[in-house]
């Protein structure tokens, strides 16, 4: 007699079980509330990014078009991709001496593992992350940026 | 006309079939290639083929100094990237026998724990998919987004951290960051029933993974299966509670071990660990110490000549860090003992005279990473 | 000429004299076909297009996503761009392959739940055919899909699809067993195998409620093995993807695939119809005894509505199953079949008999 | 341990107590490593490959668990284009897919092992990748 009836509660336990799942799902098809789908294109005016987002490696840049970096190339050295490349420039001061400057900071997106040494190594803070995440393009080499912007200088209290 | 081929006439009932499941199939997770012989629906044999995303970074790394290594110890495990940096990084404490601050050991015990959670729940998401139930992929990716929310906001980051560094952080958590993990174990303390209700309890998933792919004890130590996997068949192998790291030897935690060793029990145990990593993220959130987020480190880490081993707890496994430093600021040699790895040779032992159904949920239950098998 | 959108007999009749008297009796007939023809495909069509869009809403809501939102207000298009999309898609020839079996397979598919469409009642009048033996031969039609499955799979040479193939082969032969049988338990309430007949019959109360449990009981019986029949989740086995990436129709691309596509949720579509036909009253209105008013209200809904009201309540429980369940082991699927259903269902009918010989129905 | 392997070398290590020793004895010494139950290294918890220039070592990193006792075990390979040592995949299943990993990356031939087929890269792949004088101007990039 006992197979009997452990034929019909299991029947009766499956069936139990099965619809706990059922009304789970069930519960959720009711309540649109809890939709967690974030429709991107059209929510981009009120998508922001946390202000840590690590979207790209930017050079920061105040009013007067001025950065702070040096280019001593330590970023460089410790960019574990090859991702950077600082190419230095020489001007002259005033009083006559060369001087170590930057000409032109050569950043490959397309290489960039986003580890953060360079930023965190740069003894001025010259380098910041970006919240930028659209890097999406059709030529690989868009993603070859130059960071310092055109015809920018050195805040000048920066010393070495 | 047709040639007509005589062919040799075969014994039907001994032939075998072979089927290749993957590199690109839907239950891998990602690019292995098992090849499977079968007869009719049943498995008789089958041969991983690794290697479709082997980077070389065993290799790659012994390029790099120490700090570079961490990123690419994301890259193997990426689900478990916290944890595997945290690896190297106490690999590189110990041999320069630097103590890090209390308040970096909270952050990095809380952080480890989460990204243990926020691998399980990718798992469970997958082992369900694995099963035919598609509801659960999306309720799974869904508590874990609120993770990934967290871990944005404080390190700028959804997966690939690369947050640790020898000595201590890259930089603070946010201010948000320990209301936020209030909120979320709050969160997923309730979610957390609907995956028992959906996936656990359902008499369709007990039938298909009780009593299938069964691991004895003795062949789980063998193999070197470690983990969930390997508790589930009773081998105590919980680094955590082995050999101590962080704050592991200071919070109250259970190792649960299985008795069973197979598939369900390996469920059950992922089950279990992610409400006991909120009960240990529970113990550490509010007693977070204030203090520095980094020890005094070089500027250039070089470790002393010599061999250093670091093992940690992985969400999958044992993951071991083997270095052999010559002095200089890079490593001679390293080598990663990936939990992944161990745990997939044993495939071939549990899932012989099983059907493909079952193969499918015995490899979800593994749970492998594919880039930490080639790494 | 009194047309009502309640009843399409006299529509009907008034069309057959009026073909009759300018064309003759056979060009009458002609004509009468091709009109069918040509207003089943366009229903089938439709029923087929909207059955995905629903499907990928419903599955949506259940998994906290909103499902498709872009071509269309509510994505409402979306399925039309899809089928668009696979008219266009290449048909890719595969080495090796039983090329006339490969493309009769689909055709095979499709023209099955064709067929089966046709006995089915929409509302009084509206139906292609009205059989005596309806169901026998809903039954009997809808099952001859297998043979498409099982071709597509063998002729794909593909290790998947023969998989697959083999699977859904065996799993129609046990299934179809308890669709009979849990048909011939509401047959033996009825009393007749016409369709129009059951229908008619359940005018003062459906079946489902007149036959106490048995009728209940068949119900789910006939819910759970008709979701088997017609490949669905939890019992998908035969395309399991994660298992056998796309099963029997892995090899199958543009329009043909599209063909399996549609077939599957024309199977829905025709077996949730019997449901709703043979359990649930057809396209008879809802009335509850003694509330005359009630009833009144009910009655001012067209039949139409009422009949697909209900087969979209069916199929919405077919889509329930599939997005909750995981998929069944190919032993437990035959063991849920030759162990649980088959005995229950043969003790129903026996039950049910015992109810009708003894007149307890209402 | 000294008893059964006479030869053996101890090397100063702070972490674990590590013992180099021929590779004709290693079998052996691992057959009694996991079946004595003093010492009961059942565990086999890291097998890695060093090239040292000279030599190439192999490294077994073994742990009871039941006595929670650990220990390395290591064995110098001097032939660099014949070099084999004995599998231990007979007595630490999970030495199959490792030894593998070693024959593939660094080249050294493991006797008795069952299926010793280069595991991450193709058959036909000149070389052995981890090994210091491997060279390859397409893939390596020196900075």
């Amino acid at each position: 007699m006992k197979p009997f009836f452990k034929y019909f509660t299991d029947i009766f336990h499956a069936v139990t079980s099965l619809l706990t799942g059922m009304k789970v799902t069930g519960r959720y098809f009711f309540s649109p509330g809890e939709i967690v789908t974030q429709q991107y294109p059209e929510n981009r005016d009120t998508l922001k990014m946390f202000d840590r987002f690590k979207g790209e490696v930017i050079m920061v840049h105040n009013a007067q078009n001025q950065h702070r970096c040096t280019g001593c190339g330590i970023c460089e050295t410790n960019c574990p991709n090859g991702s950077i490349e600082v190419i230095q420039d020489k001007t002259e001061t005033p009083d006559g001496k060369k001087k170590r400057i930057l000409g032109k900071y050569v950043y490959h997106l397309g290489m960039c593992t986003f580890c953060g040494l360079c930023i965190k190594s740069c003894p001025s803070n010259a380098l910041a992350w970006g919240q930028e995440f659209e890097h999406a393009v059709f030529d690989r080499s868009k993603l070859t940026k130059i960071l310092n912007q055109p015809g920018s200088s050195i805040i000048k209290d920066i010393i070495e | 006309m047709k040639e007509v081929v005589n062919l040799p006439v075969k014994n039907i009932e001994e032939e075998e079939y072979h089927i290749n499941m993957g590199p690109q199939h839907p239950s891998t997770h990602g690019v292995l290639r098992l090849v499977v012989s079968l007869q009719g629906e049943i498995v008789k044999s089958l041969k991983p083929h690794c290697g479709y995303i082997h980077r070389g970074i065993e290799k790659m790394c012994e390029k790099d100094t120490y700090p570079q290594i961490i990123h690419l110890t994301d890259r193997m495990d990426y689900l478990s990237a916290h944890i595997n940096n945290h690896a190297v990084c106490l690999l590189v404490e110990k041999a320069l026998e630097v103590d890090v601050p209390e308040r970096v050991k909270y952050i990095r015990t809380i952080i480890d724990e989460l990204n243990r959670i926020a691998s399980h729940q990718l798992w469970w998401c997958s082992f369900g998919m694995d099963m035919g139930g598609l509801t659960c992929f999306f309720y799974g990716l869904r508590d874990r987004e609120k993770i990934l929310d967290i871990f944005e906001e404080s390190f700028g980051s959804r997966l690939l951290h690369s947050y640790y560094t020898p000595g201590g952080l890259m930089m603070d958590i946010h201010p948000n960051f320990q209301k936020g993990v209030k909120a979320f174990i709050h969160y997923f303390r309730k979610k957390i029933k609907d995956y028992d209700d959906i996936l656990t309890g359902n008499i369709i998933m007990q039938e298909r993974t009780k009593g299938i792919g069964v691991l004895s004890r003795e062949d789980a130590i063998s193999y070197g299966v470690t983990g969930p996997s390997g508790r589930a068949s009773g081998f105590s192998c919980d680094v955590r509670k082995r050999h101590p790291y962080a704050l592991y030897d200071k919070v109250d935690f259970n190792e649960i071990l299985g008795t069973e060793g197979d598939t369900f029990t390996r469920y059950m145990m992922r089950m279990y660990e992610m409400r006991e990593s909120m009960n240990i993220i529970e113990q550490l959130i509010d007693n977070i110490p204030p203090g520095d987020t980094s020890a005094k480190m070089k500027a250039v880490i070089k470790l002393p000549a010599g061999e250093y081993y670091q093992r940690v707890e992985a969400a999958r496994g044992e993951l071991g860090v083997y270095v052999v430093s010559d002095g200089n600021k890079t490593p001679y040699r390293v080598k990663f003992r990936s939990p992944n790895f161990s745990n997939l040779s044993a495939l071939d032992h549990i899932s012989r005279g099983v059907k493909i159904a079952d193969l499918v949920a015995i490899g979800g239950s593994l749970d492998y990473v594919i880039p930490d098998i080639d790494r | 000429m009194n047309f009502s959108i309640y009843d399409f007999t006299s529509f009907n009749q008034w069309t057959d004299t009026f073909l009759r008297e300018h064309l003759g009796p056979f060009w009458a007939v002609a004509v009468e076909m091709v009109i069918i023809g040509l207003a089943i495909l366009l229903f089938y069509a439709l029923v087929g297009l909207f059955l995905v869009y629903a499907e990928r809403k419903v599955c949506a809501f259940m998994q906290n996503r909103v499902g498709p939102n872009r071509v269309g207000p509510y994505g409402f298009f979306q399925t039309i761009a899809d089928f668009i999309k696979l008219m266009l898609k290449e048909l890719i020839t595969i080495k090796n392959a039983d090329q006339f079996l490969f493309n009769l397979a689909p055709f095979i598919v499709i023209i099955a739940s064709f067929m089966a469409i046709a006995a089915i009642p929409f509302a009084k009048g509206l139906h292609a055919i009205d059989f005596d033996i309806g169901v026998l031969y809903v039954i009997a039609v809808s099952s001859l899909g297998v043979v498409g499955i099982l071709l597509a799979g063998w002729s794909s040479n593909n290790k998947y699809s023969l998989i697959g193939a083999m699977r859904s082969g065996a799993q129609i032969v046990s299934y179809e067993l308890s669709v009979g049988l849990s048909l011939l338990t509401i047959i033996i309430l009825a009393g007749t195998m016409q369709f129009s007949a059951i229908v008619e019959g359940q005018a003062n109360g459906w079946f489902i409620f007149k036959g106490h449990i048995p009728a209940f009981l068949a119900f789910v019986l006939f819910l759970i093995s008709s979701t088997a029949e017609t490949n669905r989740g939890p019992f998908d086995l035969a395309e399991a993807e994660s298992e056998l990436t796309a099963g029997f129709h892995t090899e199958y691309s543009g329009i043909k695939f599209a063909f399996f596509f549609l077939a599957e949720y024309m199977n829905m579509f025709i077996v949730a119809s019997i449901a709703a036909t043979v359990f649930l009253g057809g396209w008879m209105p809802f009335h509850v005894g003694g509330w005359a008013g009630f009833n009144h209200i009910m009655d001012f809904i067209p039949p139409f509505l009422w009949y697909i009201g209900k087969t979209f309540f069916v199929i919405w429980i077919m889509m329930w199953f599939k997005w909750t369940f995981p998929r069944l082991r190919i032993d437990q699927l035959l063991t849920l079949e030759w162990k649980y259903l088959l005995p229950i269902n043969l003790v129903n009918i026996l039950l049910m008999a015992f109810i009708v010989l003894m007149g307890w129905h209402f | 341990m000294l008893e059964l392997v006479p030869d053996a070398e101890f090397q100063e290590n702070k972490q674990f107590l590590t013992c180099i020793i021929p590779p004709a004895k290693l079998h052996a010494l691992a057959v009694r490593l996991a079946g004595d139950a003093d010492l009961a290294f059942d565990f086999l918890f890291c097998l890695s490959g060093v090239d040292m220039i000279q030599y190439i070592e192999v490294v077994y990193h073994l742990e009871s668990t039941a006595h929670r006792h650990q220990a390395v075990l290591k064995v110098r390979v001097f032939d660099r284009d014949h070099g084999a040592v004995d599998t231990v995949c007979d007595i630490w299943r999970t030495a199959e897919f490792h030894e593998r990993e070693i024959y593939d990356l660094l080249g050294i031939r493991f006797t008795n092992h069952p299926d010793l087929r280069r595991i991450f890269l193709e058959e036909e792949w000149i070389g052995h990748p981890l090994r210091k004088d491997y060279a390859d101007e397409i893939n390596i990039v020196e900075r």
